[in-house]
């Protein structure tokens, strides 16, 4: 097994230097987690509970960028999960949250580093989050539509499990 | 407070069938035109305030905005026009001196227009760019009068020459006046594809100093940003006399845009007025000019070309032969249609001539004094393509100046509004919550775009007029047929009627 | 080779997940005396409260042993364990062989003693079948005594609530959840309590449960006389340590372990609530009886057991525990003591609360009301013991997030992504 | 009318053929007639022309003028010019034969000529110097008066017809010469003016050429910055003054004047050595304007040989053999092949690539 594979693990970083706070990744989002994945218009006046935005943009003029799940290697989320629902996919690393099982306890929120999971009360109240867009292929909705260019997808260096194993990976 | 007179000149148009009140236009207009109305739970706007940069239409995710001239209608009189009527009132209204932004918008004669292109016929065949090597590299610089060649070796070294993989470069606009990621934009563009840009009288930011060898660095009568180490950055000195849009008025950088980084640079105090004077006050005369030259070249040690700008006024030529003699290696000649941040409204629309004759009067002028050799000239004040290049070229020009076309690429969307510092481009601007919307990165990407899209059609109009390398065309008036115009213009261009 | 694991809730699915990352082959058995497919304790309280089915109980895909190819022997209890000869003996007699052996086995309830305890309809408030039993007589218009207010007995609060019963919840503390909530946290949480009909009791403890063979209700301490048709006790719970108690594996309040959780004893590891685990903040092993810690230690213990060197040495307590829809997050020190620094923000008119512990520049604890968005970036705070100085004055601030870190600070968190 | 040139810029296609003998044996005309006339058809009988190099040794320290004069005044106000600046030796009709296809010829007289020691002392030139500015005077100021050639021991002979005709016309094949140069043209839109006719030539430059050069403006704007007088607006005329330029008066060697004038493409630069490529963008840089651009192969004849050259993308045929101290050019293999069937060597010369026939003990063209 090589040893410092790139993983297909991939991430997406904001570039705060150019990030003009227009919030159009948000709009992108929702519209990308609504069923009218083709038409904003729709998305937005036809979609009875228009979902949430799973970016959220962080802004104190002048400064601003957009963030989102971080998809991590070791994901508190998921460990912390009290049913289950949060899960990481062992091949992409992408971690999604069944929210057919979650019961809204928060504890993801409590144990996530990034604070990018949210609140959703629309229908059964369960946790909300990004899922970089799978089901859309292609790159992340926030992504293609930023504008400015400051929002890229980028490879995450992972070190396969003998590695690991040796360097131990302690869960801090 | 009495009456305002002023009236909105746009119409901010709003679908509301496809508005989505997402507020990108609230919150990417630096004018504030676009609001939401929290009570009413929905965006509106004060077109009023509105410039029609196209920044919100552009943004606009759902296409929902578009903008049109205000229909308000003075009674038709050709000569008491809405523009004449309107300033009339910002001036009674203000008392002061009416500003503008970019170059003359006035509808006087466009001669690049006035202007036709040969190509091969029969008689000679046309080369086809894609399978011949076309060529148009260029080198700027005192050219001697002969070369001494011993045993095979150049026996006497040429004077310093700027080599440009083009005959294209960004002319003069200060960091101050832009956005430090405009010039960075433009540097690195430069440098990779080996043409220059400009300092303009902005000084040299610290972070720019890498891109120096296509850099041509500025010294202007503010003198701003200029000492030794700026001098020797560049890879030429550019002494800016005049500039086309505002001949014989000096520069005014406001202070709200001398922020930290920009007082640094130019070397004044942070919050300060950059005021150029109209004239270098060490500079009354031409003998006085010629001492600046050399000051120069001594600084540098005779290892850079020193370029003089000055803008095209009635007697160009006479001055150009006095600024050769001078012992200028490089002459730019800027038109009155040549942008600026910012000049009072009469000066922009009313000083200066076309580049285009003002070009044919000096190329001509310098050889009928036999010294058209002694210096490069570089010509600019609204080259808005490859056409305008090659005529340019043809009429006797070594390389152009562009500036506007740069902005253009960048995002510059010509509102006129550079002088506020409000543009919402990030271009003609310092406030930082504007300059990061212009991000270099993709800046450099579409200005690398415009050079070689300009290249591809110059190469395929030289190719047509059976030229493979751009030096055959320079001063080859002969490819040019001038068309509407009088017998004293095409005398003055030097060129023959379509038809002749 | 082989591996035992005893226990089957989330210390043991972590082993599993632990091994089977570097391990593949080893056989691996997991002993249970419960007769269910792995399930998510907390989630009894859910279960009872009709919010997840039966079905939904799951803690992983019913796939999950046979993808990680592991053998299960559930329903059975495992007797006692034989370290000399690695051998486990079950309750049918069957010696079960190990190489390398986890105690997961979890917690049992603490039951103070009361008279009466011998009665029907009496129930503890950890496992699927005190719930299971619970659901039968938790019918709608049914009278409950919860006893205990602290995590546990309020979930049984809560669920009961939902299905309609209308309960009374007696603890002997002066608040309720003392040991997470403080007097004002407390207060807003009773509310919210009132505001669904729940009778709360505080100061007080029960002499004992009155009735024939079913319990009908309960004496106070002071006197005062509860009816009620089923009793829920929920006072706390203990490391269950049955399996190994006098076997000569150091024991502590639970099996003492090193930041591998190995035990005293040689190949045998321990995880989960019946393990102690060192708790950074408090800076002595303790237990820590919270699942993210469950599931950490035993993936751990698992890798280790591969033959692994994974640590894990910074647990701390945390919780989040949503009240009748009034979100509660707390994680670290939750209580003023001397010499920690406390900023706190309460804001009556929306029942919002944010309490910082903050012990030489570092955050080492905190308490969230109502807005409890983001918390995480202060749970990372005190796992990275980062030094704060900078945000103190920002933090419980209205959007508070990454914006308010340093430059530098923020880019390397960014930057650095999720990669722990 | 249509308008001649000198008022008008008339291209042209046309017929090359050079012939000579490096060892400076001179032959007659004979063989470069039969060679130009074989490419009859790429002529249309608008012009035709020779140049000799070496016809007459018994003059051969005098320069040798040849005019035409379009009529008597032309030829007196000429005549008394040269006899103002010149001490005039000899001068007469230049001997011709009747051909039929012949017609309207000019008064065609030549010279044997010295220039007048005072006039070049009053006018601080060398010999050379002073005879060019003199042949500009006249064919810039004297309408009706037209130099034809103006070098030593060579001439240049030219009319309206085909070459053939002309090389008739003159009794060519009555004249020895050790180098032969021959034109036919195929002008666009010429009413055939005598003068019009190529070869073209300065001092004992002369020059044949084929082509339409697309630099030609910027070449003749560079050329009259140093005093020439491009009166003809032909590309010959041009290409003659370039080579008068770089060679005579800027004493440049051949092999950097070809630089100039059919530069290597700047992608075949780094292919050599540093010297080399400080001195090819030395000369790209400095004579740019003298860059000859489009389709051209010419053959620049002077007192110590022939220079053969094409474009730098060869868009013109031309075609070299050698045979003994022969050396041969033309357009067209056939016309070199038709009087010399079995060359020692016979190539095609690539784009910019110069064939160069020096005359034995000449050290520079």
């Amino acid at each position: 097994m090589d040893n410092n594979k790139v993983s297909n693990r991939k991430r997406i970083y904001a570039k705060e230097e150019v990030c003009i706070g227009c919030r159009l990744c948000e709009v992108h989002c929702v519209v990308a987690h609504s069923q009218y994945k083709n038409d904003i218009v729709k998305a937005y006046k036809k979609s009875p509970q228009r979902p949430l935005s799973r970016i959220l943009v962080e802004e104190t003029r002048p400064v601003s960028f957009g963030l989102q799940c971080r998809h991590c290697d070791d994901p508190k989320c998921v460990k912390a999960c009290i049913t289950g629902a949060m899960q990481q996919d062992p091949d992409t690393g992408i971690v999604t949250n069944d929210e057919s099982r979650c019961i809204g306890c928060w504890t993801c929120i409590l144990a996530c580093p990034y604070g990018v999971i949210k609140r959703d009360f629309k229908g059964r109240k369960v946790a909300s989050k990004c899922d970089f867009c799978i089901d859309l292929g292609g790159s992340p909705a926030c992504v293609k539509n930023c504008p400015n260019e400051a929002l890229y997808v980028d490879e995450v260096r992972v070190l396969n499990n003998e590695e690991s194993k040796e360097k131990g990976g302690t869960a801090k | 407070m009495s009456l305002d007179y002023s009236t909105s000149e746009f119409t901010i148009n709003r679908d509301k069938d496809r508005c989505i009140d997402c507020q990108v236009c609230v919150r990417q207009c630096a004018n504030e035109a676009h609001y939401y109305d929290d009570e009413e739970q929905k965006v509106c706007s004060d077109e009023h305030k509105c410039v029609n940069c196209h920044r919100c239409v552009t943004l606009c995710p759902t296409r929902a905005l578009s903008i049109k001239k205000h229909e308000l209608e003075f009674r038709a009189n050709a000569n008491w026009t809405e523009n004449a009527i309107k300033d009339i009132y910002k001036q009674a209204a203000t008392g002061g001196i009416l500003l503008t932004g970019m170059g003359n918008d006035r509808p006087y004669p466009i001669y690049w227009d006035h202007m036709l292109l040969n190509a091969s016929q029969v008689t000679n065949p046309s080369i086809d760019p894609l399978r011949e090597p076309m060529e148009l590299k260029t080198f700027l610089g005192r050219k001697p009068e002969s070369l001494k060649v011993e045993n095979g070796k150049l026996a006497e070294k040429l004077p310093p020459q700027l080599e440009l993989e083009i005959p294209i470069m960004f002319s003069a606009m200060s960091f101050g006046s832009i956005s430090l990621n405009a010039c960075k934009s433009m540097a690195q563009t430069a440098y990779e594809n080996g043409i220059m840009y400009n300092t303009g009288e902005g000084g040299l930011h610290r972070d720019l100093y890498k891109y120096g060898r296509n850099t041509i660095v500025q010294v202007a009568s503010g003198r701003f940003g200029v000492h030794p180490g700026y001098l020797n950055a560049g890879a030429a000195i550019e002494i800016k006399i005049g500039q086309g849009a505002k001949p014989g008025i000096g520069g005014h950088l406001p202070g709200e845009k001398v922020e930290a980084e920009v007082s640094l640079t130019r070397m004044i105090p942070q919050g300060s007025d950059a005021i150029s004077p109209a004239p270098h006050h060490d500079i009354y005369s031409i003998e006085d000019l010629r001492q600046l030259i050399f000051a120069l070249k001594e600084a540098t040690n005779y290892t850079k070309p020193i370029s003089v700008k000055i803008a095209a006024v009635h007697n160009v030529a006479a001055i150009c032969s006095g600024i050769a003699r001078a012992g200028a290696d490089i002459i730019a000649i800027d038109g009155y249609r040549g942008g600026t941040g910012a000049a009072p409204t009469r000066i922009r629309d009313n000083v200066g001539i076309p580049v285009e004759l003002a070009l044919a009067a000096v190329d001509t002028r310098l050889r009928d004094e036999g010294i058209r050799n002694q210096v490069s000239i570089v010509c600019g004040g609204s080259v808005r393509n490859s056409a305008d290049i090659i005529k340019a070229i043809a009429l006797g020009a070594d390389a152009v100046y562009i500036a506007s076309s740069a902005l253009l690429t960048m995002g510059c969307h010509m509102c006129q509004k550079c002088y506020t510092g409000k543009c919402n481009w990030g271009i003609a601007t310092q406030d930082p919550n504007l300059t990061k919307r212009l991000n270099p990165e993709i800046a450099v990407k579409r200005l690398t775009n415009l050079l070689h899209a300009w290249s591809h059609e110059m190469k395929e109009m030289l190719g047509g007029m059976g030229i493979n390398a751009i030096e055959s065309l320079r001063g080859n008036r002969h490819m040019l047929r001038g068309i509407g115009l009088s017998d004293r213009d095409l005398n003055i261009l030097g060129i023959k009627a379509a038809g002749e | 080779m082989s591996y035992v694991i005893i226990g089957n809730s989330t210390a043991a699915v972590g082993a599993i997940e632990g091994i089977r990352k570097y391990d593949s082959s080893t056989p691996v058995t997991v002993v249970s005396d419960e007769p269910y497919h792995t399930y998510s304790r907390p989630l009894i309280s859910y279960y009872l409260g009709g919010k997840v089915t039966k079905e939904n109980m799951i803690y992983r895909p019913l796939d999950f042993y046979q993808r990680n190819n592991i053998r299960t022997m559930l329903g059975i209890k495992a007797m006692s364990v034989d370290y000399s000869n690695k051998t486990v003996l079950l309750e049918n007699g069957e010696k079960l062989g190990y190489s390398k052996l986890l105690l997961a086995t979890g917690g049992k309830p603490f039951i103070p003693p009361m008279g009466g305890l011998d009665k029907k309809n009496i129930f503890n408030f950890i496992k699927m079948d005190d719930v299971k039993a619970i659901e039968k007589v938790a019918v709608r218009g049914s009278k409950a005594v919860v006893i205990g207010a602290s995590f546990s007995g309020l979930k049984a609060v809560e669920a009961l609530v939902k299905r309609n019963v209308s309960v009374t919840v007696i603890d002997i503390m002066s608040r309720i959840m003392p040991r997470v909530l403080d007097d004002t946290a407390a207060a807003i949480a009773a509310k919210t309590l009132k505001d669904h009909d729940v009778k709360v009791l505080l100061n007080n403890t029960v002499e004992t449960i009155l009735g024939e063979d079913t319990a009908a209700g309960v004496l106070l301490k002071d006197g005062t006389k509860i009816d009620c048709d089923f009793i829920i006790l929920a006072i706390g719970v203990r490391c269950n340590t049955d399996l190994v108690k006098d076997s000569g594996i150091k024991i502590n309040r639970g099996i003492v372990v090193d930041e591998k959780m190995q035990t005293s004893i040689p190949d045998v590891y321990a995880a989960g609530d019946v393990a102690e685990g060192y708790n950074f903040i408090e800076e002595k092993m303790m237990e820590i009886a919270i699942i993210p810690n469950a599931y950490y230690q035993g993936e751990t213990a698992g890798a280790n057991m591969t033959g692994g060197n994974k640590t894990f040495n910074d647990g701390f307590i945390m919780n989040s525990m949503p009240l009748l829809d009034l979100p509660i997050i707390s994680a670290g020190i939750s209580e003023d003591r001397e010499g920690i620094e406390v900023i706190s923000k309460f804001e009556p008119e929306k029942d919002t609360y944010k309490k910082f512990y903050i012990s030489d520049n570092r955050l080492v604890g905190y308490l969230l009301i109502n807005e409890v968005d983001r918390a995480g970036i202060y749970t990372d705070m005190i796992r990275n013991q980062s030094d704060i100085t900078a945000l103190k004055t920002s933090l419980g601030a209205e959007g508070f997030g990454f914006i308010n870190f340093p430059k530098d600070m923020r880019k390397e968190k960014m930057q650095k992504g999720g990669a722990a | 009318m249509l308008q001649r040139e000198g008022e008008v810029r008339i291209p042209s296609g046309c017929a090359i053929s050079g012939i000579m003998n490096k060892k400076g044996k001179t032959f007659s005309g004979v063989d470069i007639i039969r060679s130009i006339s074989l490419m009859h058809d790429r002529s249309n009988g608008l012009g035709g022309g020779f140049a000799a190099y070496g016809i007459y040794p018994e003059y051969k320290d005098l320069y040798a003028v040849h005019m035409f004069y379009d009529d008597k005044n032309a030829k007196d106000a000429a005549e008394h010019f040269l006899n103002e600046h010149f001490d005039v030796e000899i001068g007469g009709k230049i001997p011709v034969r009747k051909v039929p296809s012949i017609v309207n010829a000019p008064i065609i007289w030549r010279y044997f000529l010295n220039p007048r020691k005072d006039k070049i002392m009053e006018s601080e030139l060398n010999e050379d110097e002073f005879v060019v500015r003199c042949v500009m005077n006249i064919n810039t100021n004297m309408p009706g008066a037209f130099v034809v050639s103006s070098g030593k021991n060579m001439g240049a002979f030219k009319a309206v017809g085909y070459p053939e005709d002309v090389g008739e016309y003159y009794m060519l094949d009555t004249y020895k010469a050790y180098i032969w140069t021959a034109h036919g043209r195929f002008p666009t839109n010429t009413p055939g003016w005598w003068g019009g006719a190529h070869p073209f030539t300065l001092l004992d430059w002369s020059v044949v050429h084929n082509g339409e050069i697309s630099s030609y403006g910027a070449n003749a704007r560079y050329l009259e910055m140093f005093g020439y007088k491009c009166t003809l607006q032909t590309d010959t005329e041009a290409i003659t003054y370039i080579f008068d330029l770089l060679l005579r008066r800027h004493k440049l060697p051949l092999d950097v004047a070809i630089t100039a004038v059919a530069s290597p493409f700047w992608s075949e630069l780094e292919r050599m050595t540093p010297e080399k490529q400080e001195l090819v963008k030395a000369v790209r840089a400095v004579y740019s304007s003298l860059l000859i651009n489009g389709p051209f192969s010419i053959i620049l004849g002077s007192r110590n040989g022939i220079v053969a050259l094409n474009d730098r993308i060869k868009l013109r045929s031309l075609v070299a053999a050698t045979k003994g101290d022969y050396l041969y050019v033309a357009s067209e293999e056939s016309s070199i092949r038709e009087v010399c069937a079995d060359p020692d060597r016979l190539w095609a010369p690539r784009g910019g690539e110069p064939v160069i026939g020096m005359l034995e003990g000449a050290d520079n063209i």
